[in-house]
């Protein structure tokens, strides 16, 4: 799932000092199970919000509104009414919540309140990885399962670098090295033979650096 | 020949090469490469140039690469992914081959974030392997990598590195194994102060017969301090400094002395080892310990091969 | 559980119609004698399943000696937390009838029909009418010493016990009163408005029917003055145990803080005396607990000053239970606790300072003098004051100690059918291990009385409940004067008048006290003559007295949870006596607070869900086969599922216990009556496979493997599951085990005296090294049976052969309770007893190597060590062994260091070790080298726990939900453990474990419904998400993902904490009674400033 | 400054866990021990029910100071309750320094129910430190109060 967390207040109370009444949008899907959205982050943002801004002599009200995903136009329409009252939608959802709201609302600021990481899971309570940056071409049944492409920092195809060590990666000792991690995947599965492989250059143009792209399922289409 | 190199000449026709390190400045005045030059100038078969080593910012290893060449030392331009993608490592190296470089080392490179621009990104569109896979098709099939030919290819003498001390131990083997396979002819390691362990490594690298295919160089060096050393100990990524090194420097009255003294003895070691084509001294910022080392290690004079 | 008595089951009486009832010839009640911790804890077992209960308790309240510890051992729990819930649920337990100040008369009669005569004490107050105001104690003018304070206090004639007691009620004593000195004062009389004093009271005899009889009388500890060398009495600053234990008290006569009596100063210095009153001349046993006692007085008095220094002078460090090695060894290297191994014979005080002087012998060195600041004697457990009188009244034979020693076989049964025994009246015993008995003896006394289950329960009713969901608040607020505890500093007409004024208040009356029979009687009236539908009682604290107006609230046809209380007095009037202007305005705001949130009470309701009352037993050894029995004799049907091919377990290895009897013979009677028993269903070769659902609807699915390999899979349903999964012997490579057949296992050198003890005649010398495999860096805990089986082998060789020499090298002698007259025996007997440490371990020699424990500081090295080999060839040992040239076999101490050259001895057995009273290493080469091995958790424990959800200790023995007071059940609800799953035992706790487990069980099986609901968390599937958050905070494992992909809680296994809906992102769990739309309005009204 | 200190008497909210806390407010009364009269106690079953946004709410509505006291550490009637509130007390006092309130306005207390002395210790404890600290900027009570009179 998506994977976000919030911004620092101050830099939401920078984005939200100019507007009077503020209608903070909660996401229920990836990001609520993140623990970033959600009623009772939507509900904590609007507390300290109001605090602020009475402190700081703001005028205005903050609504709370949290729908079951912000990425989809049906929900975000649902919301109508609410949005019709606000200066300012302050989005507690990925930023793809956040497109879908300047979208379908084209005469509303849209402000993001979350910063979206990555695409990854929970190892454990309250603690995310990143495992999955959406290349477009997958190669996990050639690396044990384990992706070198979001788990190695250098996006190395043939192996580690020389700053693997201990199983930690060079960039920081709480990441653990990709390539370590396939290694002994594929060695407990008997399959380190499939490391000797030369993996050529990989195809980038299926990521993002292929331009935004898109995904097309011709037997869905209405 | 692949490239005519003197560094090529040197290892086949089976001397025990000599090659040394230049950083480039971090700025553009060439007075500090011609220095360094200077300096290495006959003491050592090539010198590498790094490219903006440890990710700091540099004058480029080719523009180098050029100064040094003029100086009448032989350049290895080192070459990492993590600059530039596909596009502009071969544009840069076509550039480089019309200077008249011969020697290319074909590494990843340290991430980034190790660096003084840790908010770069990162390219890594290719790896060290694939690098090298690249250059030697452009060289021997005139091909770019996306297939097209090319009239007149750039003649390099591929190297690559390798780290005898990194994880998982027996996967760096395999790793060295494809590069050999991609195409790299010669082999420059990690600094070793772990002696036994570069030996089991060469052990495996003897099992599988890569110092036939390659020619294996040894990364040695002086280290000033007790200091430096416990620095490269436990903070250097990839790096194995035993504690009884850290003892031996922190013993000797001078620091300076015992750390030449320490390089000489793993020379000596390692040349001992079979397979080992040839060292590879890297002393950078203290060049001027390079020439004492060749002398002392009794490497000198240098062969001229025609 | 909450407080409020809601929890309970009332309906018992719709248990008649069920299976379990036979004939109703066994009178289903029972008498518990002794209202300690014990003494509880079978009363509510068996009140919580189908029985009356008449507790009888000869001091005025409830709770016993735990009411005075300030913590306990070995987690520093605050013993009043832990306790206090406990004594109330007994109070609130509508089948239990609580008779204090009370003590047997008479006993006629026979097992399943008693007639029992109990005289209750005059306690001179009409307790009917008493509220525990304690006004009459502010003015009486005769002040005594406070006994619950160990007279370290003063308290009154007329006085509460101590604050939380229970019953909540004043007692005076006669022999100080004033009145009955003098015949004039009557101030109590006279100041209480409630007319509860009556000078004419008279003792009471009670009579009353019952079936069984479970005695927990308990136990007095060690008058010091009878060890006049320490000076108690005498010497101000040497206090026992008990008092230091009342000086460490936050609620003690110093407030928590430590001093010493002379001079109330800080002390600097501090001694424990152990073994005052045990393990001596007179008193031949230990009493378990004062090494462990000794050493949380220690910890805590580090705590309250960590400069203060303290020694505790012991001769063996009894650390034998369940985390307690760990606890002792962080005494010594967190807090640096000295332990000095030595018996001190006097104290002598330097009357200057009034300081202690102690001496002791220290080495070699000879003695050596200490000076302490206080001194506390460690005194022993005794038996206890009515012991003797309650034993003659039954033709009990008491043990030369005076206590009533039962068969190990049998340990809570007496003599006398239907009487059942258990706690400290048994032997010295902590807490769990009274706590077990007493489970075990409720599940002995269902057993014999299974026919009239529920015959005698009562079931109260209550008038329909008025539906007040569409009603706006009518709201009834009751300000008490508490005579005037609350009127005395508050103004409680004002504070009415305020209430009047607040929105939905329709009603407002103040009370002289409203807690008064009276007074609660006119509620019912009041609140249907105002059409009331929210109650606020503005008084003192609803911990102790929202029951009493929840249940008249119910008698007027309302719901119990439209209840709130403004507690004015313990928070307000008490706490602000000096402002009273301030407390008043208080007083208000909390009444706006409470006002507001009765506002927003929803009425909740209990619904009966079905269960299952069918039990799963996992583990055929003694614990299983034990708990399955008492479970089947109670009229359960029982699933007892064995992974071996036989019963019996790890006891089929065992031949003889200290007292003669034969495991063996134990195993095969108890094999043959499950075997025989109608409602055991026994699966051999069987393992638990998986297991799901929640306690009372379990299922389980079990595989057989059959003969011909295929192996089948049974499903089963049941209620409850017990955990009795046993033990084996840890058979590490330790000290050459396995590489010479003159080492041996204690359990193996048993199968050899058991077997062909004759071969052992010429056997001359035995060395024993005990703690092997125990107490090291992998496997830190004690495994407490190894000192008894040392001593039990020991003297059984010296039965043998009289003249053979036997060494035993240990690091601490733990045998506890009576076991020590066999140590002392041994001793008597010439068995050497050496001391060894950690920086002295003993070294054996062997051909093959030198050998030591496996030293283990590898956190993989318990994974990765292999099971030593034991030996699979008949011990060719005998006494032709191969005799080292030159030298007998006798050993031979050498003494003196390095010097012997054990190569010469290539074929001998050598075992070198240090001897410290010589302070010289020395080496023998004995015929046979025995090592006390430990006990390790049986294969697939982690697997276990894993699949019943039920934790785990590091060492892999699973945890209980609270060492103290819940030791057989795990934190998820309807598991329960016994044997040596839980921990290292003797067979005889191992039986009285397993008993215990099946009567935690019954409490739950023998309901014909739970009664759930009320204030539990629930969920609102249209806002859940399914992010797993309750699943994986929910520390008792409740909330699952359904089916449907949202998260289910179990309304019968929720304890009702709230922890998952303060952590759910999208607020789609609420806890009942706490809902937000209750909790934040209390908040903002208090704020509002003016509603 | 000092003469509003002098008057100012805070308004203190302190949830406490049924088991532990309660009733060592409870036993505070019992053994007559004083402490200042603005403390007041919210009952919650377990210190583990407590949520951020009571936190939050209590200071919204102007609350001068909050406290959580739960049972001591390892002891926890629900087991891990108290260490689950001891978390959100923490990440609830960062929100208030990041708003401006000042994440000192709000403490985690640990006590025994045995521990009546200590309750007043800190009731009084709380109170000082919030007096010292003066009203909370959002309260407007003072003024509200003027308006009605």
């Amino acid at each position: 799932m998506i994977i976000a967390d919030r911004k620092p207040f101050e830099e939401i109370k920078e984005l939200t000092s100019k507007a009077k009444n503020i209608l903070i949008a909660g996401c229920d899907s990836c990001v609520a199970v993140c623990l970033a959205s959600g009623e009772k982050e939507v509900a904590v943002l609007a507390s300290e919000l109001r605090m602020q801004r009475k402190m700081d002599g703001l005028e205005g009200e903050i609504e709370e509104i949290v729908n079951v995903r912000q990425c989809e136009n049906e929900y975000v329409d649902a919301m109508r009414d609410k949005v019709e009252k606000a200066d300012l939608i302050l989005s507690m959802a990925c930023g793809v919540g956040v497109q879908t709201l300047a979208e379908r609302f084209p005469d509303k600021l849209a402000y993001p309140a979350l910063n979206t990481k990555f695409m990854g899971r929970p190892v454990e309570p309250g603690v995310w990885k990143e495992n999955c940056e959406g290349c477009g071409h997958c190669i996990l049944h050639l690396t044990g399962g384990i992706c070198p492409v979001a788990r190695c920092s250098k996006s190395m195809l043939n192996g580690p670098c020389g700053g693997s060590q201990g199983g930690k990666c060079e960039v920081d000792p709480e990441i653990d090295c990709g390539w370590q991690l396939i290694y002994d995947r594929l060695s407990r599965l008997g399959q380190l033979d499939a490391l000797v492989e030369i993996m050529l250059s990989k195809d980038w143009s299926t990521s993002w650096s292929g331009g935004p792209r898109r995904v097309i399922k011709e037997s869905a289409g209405v | 020949m692949k490239s005519g190199s003197n560094l090529e000449k040197v290892l086949s026709s089976g001397h025990f090469a000599v090659t040394a390190e230049l950083g480039p400045p971090k700025s553009c005045d060439p007075e500090v490469v011609e220095k360094k030059a200077e300096i290495l100038k006959g003491f050592a078969d090539a010198v590498n140039i790094t490219d903006n080593q440890t990710a700091i910012v540099r004058t480029s290893s080719i523009a180098t690469g050029v100064i040094v060449a003029r100086k009448g030392l032989e350049p290895v331009v080192q070459m990492t992914c993590r600059d530039r993608n596909r596009i502009a490592i071969q544009s840069d190296l076509l550039g480089a081959a019309a200077l008249g470089i011969k020697n290319l080392l074909c590494l990843t490179g340290d991430h980034q974030s190790c660096g003084n621009h840790p908010q770069a990104r990162g390219v890594f569109d290719l790896d060290a392997i694939q690098l090298i896979d690249m250059v030697r098709r452009m060289r021997d099939e005139k091909k770019f990598q996306c297939g097209e030919e090319m009239s007149v290819e750039p003649r390099f003498f591929i190297g690559a590195a390798a780290n005898p001390f990194a994880d998982p131990f027996e996967f760096q083997v395999i790793r060295l194994a494809k590069k050999v396979t991609a195409g790299a002819e010669f082999i420059q390691t990690q600094l070793i102060y772990n002696v036994e362990k570069f030996a089991r490594w060469m052990k495996m690298v003897r099992e599988m017969g890569l110092h036939e295919k390659t020619y294996i160089l040894a990364g040695v060096g002086p280290i000033k301090s007790a200091g430096a050393a416990r620095y490269m100990k436990n903070k250097v990524a990839g790096m194995d400094v035993p504690g009884e090194i850290v003892e031996r420097l922190q013993a000797a009255s001078d620091p300076k002395a015992e750390g030449i003294k320490l390089c000489l003895d793993i020379i000596e070691q390692v040349r001992a080892i079979e397979g080992v084509a040839g060292i590879h001294i890297m002393a950078i910022e203290w060049e001027s310990a390079v020439p004492e080392i060749a002398e002392r290690a009794g490497l000198l004079p240098r062969p001229q091969i025609d | 559980m909450n407080f409020s008595g809601y929890g309970t089951v009332r309906n018992f009486s719709e248990m008649k119609g069920t299976e379990l009832k036979e004939s109703s010839e066994k009178t289903g009640a029972v008498l518990v004698v002794g209202g300690g911790i014990a003494g509880m804890q079978a009363s509510l077992d068996l009140a919580d399943s189908g029985f009356k209960v008449y507790l009888a308790e000869k001091s005025p309240f409830i709770g016993g000696k735990m009411t005075q510890l300030d913590k306990t051992f070995p987690t520093n729990d605050c013993a009043t937390c832990i306790l206090t819930p406990r004594m109330v649920d007994v109070a609130e337990n509508k089948n239990i009838e609580l008779l204090v100040y009370s003590e047997v008369e008479e006993i006629k009669g026979y097992g399943g029909n008693f007639d029992v005569k109990i005289r209750q004490k005059a306690t001179y107050v009409d307790w009917s009418k008493c509220t525990g105001c304690e006004e009459c104690v502010s003015k009486c003018p005769a002040k005594i010493d406070d006994e619950f304070n160990q007279g370290l206090g003063r308290t009154k004639a007329i006085s509460l016990p101590f604050p939380q007691a229970v019953p909540k009620k004043v007692t005076i004593k006669r022999e100080f009163c004033h009145f009955f000195l003098k015949g004039k004062c009557r101030v109590c009389e006279k100041v209480c408005q409630l007319g509860a004093i009556d000078f004419d009271d008279q003792d009471q005899i009670i009579e009353r029917k019952v079936g069984a009889i479970i005695l927990a009388p308990g136990y007095e500890v060690y008058d010091a003055h009878h060890s006049p060398e320490f000076g108690f009495g005498r010497y101000p600053n040497v206090v026992t145990s008990l008092q230091f234990e009342r000086l460490l008290s936050a609620a003690g006569p110093t407030g928590g803080h430590v001093q010493r009596p002379s001079d109330s100063q800080k002390p600097k210095r501090i001694a424990f005396l152990q073994c005052v009153g045990s393990r001596d001349q007179d008193h031949g046993y230990c009493s378990s607990v004062c090494c462990m006692y000794a050493t949380k007085e220690a910890i805590l008095a580090k705590e309250h000053d960590p400069d203060v220094d303290v020694d505790i002078y012991i001769m063996d460090m009894r650390a034998f239970g369940k985390g307690y090695d760990d606890y002792y060894n962080r005494a010594v290297e967190e807090y640096g606790i000295r332990y000095i191994r030595c018996r001190p014979s006097a104290i002598k005080e330097i009357p200057q300072s009034k300081n202690l002087l102690i001496k002791y012998q220290e080495g070699r060195e000879g003695l050596r003098t200490e000076e302490y600041d206080l001194a506390i004697l460690s005194v022993g457990l005794g038996p206890g004051s009515s012991s003797l009188s309650l034993s003659q009244k039954l033709d009990l034979q008491l043990n030369e100690y005076g206590f009533y020693q039962s068969d190990p076989f049998q340990p809570l049964l007496s003599d006398k059918p239907g009487v059942y025994v258990c706690g400290v009246f048994t032997e010295p015993k902590d807490i769990p291990e009274s706590v077990i008995q007493a489970s075990g003896c409720a599940a002995l006394a269902a057993g014999l009385l299974a026919e009239a289950r529920g015959s005698l329960v009562l079931e109260k009713t209550y008038p329909p409940e008025k539906d007040v969901s569409a009603e706006e608040p009518r709201i009834g607020v009751f300000v008490c004067h508490c005579g005037s505890n609350i009127a005395g500093v508050v103004d409680v007409n004002q504070v009415a008048e305020y209430a009047r004024s607040l929105p939905g208040v329709a009603y407002v009356e103040t009370d002289l006290f409203t807690c008064a029979q009276d007074t609660v009687l006119e509620m019912r009236e009041k609140i249907k003559e105002h059409n009331l539908n929210r109650i606020v009682v503005s008084a003192c604290t609803p911990l102790t007295h929202a029951p009493l107006f929840q249940e008249t609230m119910q008698e007027a046809g309302l719901n119990p949870y439209l209840f709130e209380m403004a507690n004015i007095r313990n928070q307000c009037s008490w706490v602000h006596a000096r402002e009273p202007e301030k407390a008043t305005e208080k007083a208000k705001e909390l009444v706006r607070m409470s006002v507001a949130r009765a506002a927003h009470l929803e009425p909740l309701t209990k619904f009966p869900m079905p269960l299952n009352h069918d039990a799963l037993v996992v583990g055929g050894g003694i614990s299983g086969m034990t708990a399955s029995l008492a479970l089947a004799d109670q009229g359960f049907e029982v699933y007892l599922v064995e992974r071996e091919g036989r019963l019996g377990g790890i006891a089929n290895r065992l031949h003889y216990v200290f007292e003669n009897q034969d495991p063996g013979e134990l195993v095969t009677s108890l094999a043959r009556k499950v075997e025989e028993h109608p409602r055991i269903h026994l699966y051999l070769h069987t393992e638990l496979k998986k297991f799901s659902g929640f306690v009372g609807n379990f299922r389980s699915i079990l595989s057989r493997r059959t003969d011909d390999g295929a192996g089948e899979e049974i499903e089963v349903e049941h209620g409850a599951i017990i955990v009795a999964t046993g033990g084996q012997e840890y058979l590490g490579p330790d000290y050459g085990y396995s590489r010479d057949v003159r080492i041996l296992t204690q359990l193996e050198l048993e199968e050899k005296i058991a077997s062909n003890g004759s071969v052992l005649q010429g056997i001359k010398d035995v060395v024993m090294i005990q703690c092997v495999g125990s107490r090291t860096k992998v496997r830190p805990y004690c495994s407490r049976i190894c000192c008894g089986e040392a001593v039990k082998n020991a003297l059984r060789l010296k039965e043998i052969n009289p003249e053979a020499r036997i060494f035993v090298l240990y690091k601490d002698i733990r045998t506890y309770g009576f076991m020590e007259k066999y140590y002392t025996e041994a001793r008597e007997k010439g068995v050497i007893f050496v001391r060894y440490d950690d920086e002295h371990l003993p070294e054996v020699i062997v051909a093959g190597g030198r050998f030591g424990p496996k030293s283990g500081s590898n956190e993989h090295q318990r994974e990765t060590e292999k099971q030593a080999a034991p030996h699979t060839q008949d011990m060719a040992f005998s006494v032709g062994q191969p005799e080292p040239t030159g030298h007998s076999t006798a050993a031979t101490m050498q003494g003196r260091g390095e010097t012997s050259a054990s190569e010469q001895y290539w074929d001998s057995l050598t075992v070198r070790f240090y001897e410290p009273i010589l302070d010289e290493m020395l080496e023998l080469h004995p015929d046979l080298l025995v090592l006390s091995t430990g006990v390790v958790p049986s294969e697939g424990y982690e697997e276990l726990s894993r699949l019943l959800k039920a934790p785990i200790t590091q060492d892999g023995f699973f945890l209980e939900a609270h060492v103290k007071l819940r030791p057989v059940d795990v934190a998820f609800e309807g598991i329960f453990l016994c044997g040596l799953s839980h921990y290292p035992k003797y067979i005889h706790e191992s039986i009285a474990q397993a008993q215990a487990a099946a009567g935690r069980a019954a409490t739950i099986l023998s309901k014909k419904f739970l009664e759930v609901g009320g204030a539990i968390a629930e969920v609102d599937s249209e806002k859940c998400v399914a992010c797993l958050t309750c699943v994986r905070v929910c520390p008792y494992y409740v909330p699952i993902i359904n089916v449907e992909g949202v998260a289910q809680i179990d309304p019968a296994a929720c304890q009702g904490c709230g922890i998952c809906t303060a952590e759910c992102p999208v607020r789609a769990i609420s806890l009942r009674h706490y809902l937000d739309e209750q909790i934040i309005p209390k908040v903002e009204s208090l704020l509002a400033g003016v509603v | 400054m000092n003469q509003i200190t002098e008057d100012f008497e805070p308004q203190i909210v302190a949830f406490c866990c049924r088991y532990c806390a309660y009733a060592a407010a409870d036993l505070a009364g019992s053994s007559r021990i004083q402490y200042p009269p603005n403390v007041k106690i919210v009952l919650l079953p377990c210190s583990g029910k407590v949520d951020e946004l009571y936190l939050l709410k209590a200071f919204e509505a102007e609350a001068d100071g909050v406290y959580v006291a739960g049972c001591l550490e390892g002891t926890c009637h629900f087991l891990t309750g108290n260490l689950r509130a001891k978390k959100r007390v923490q990440y609830v006092k960062s929100l208030l320094d990041e708003v401006g309130i000042g994440g000192e306005r709000l403490e985690m207390y640990n006590l025994s129910s045995a521990e009546g002395q200590r309750f007043a210790e800190i009731a009084r404890e709380m109170t000082e430190r919030i007096r010292a600290l003066g009203p909370s900027p959002l309260n407007q009570r003072k003024s509200k109060e003027g308006a009605i009179k």
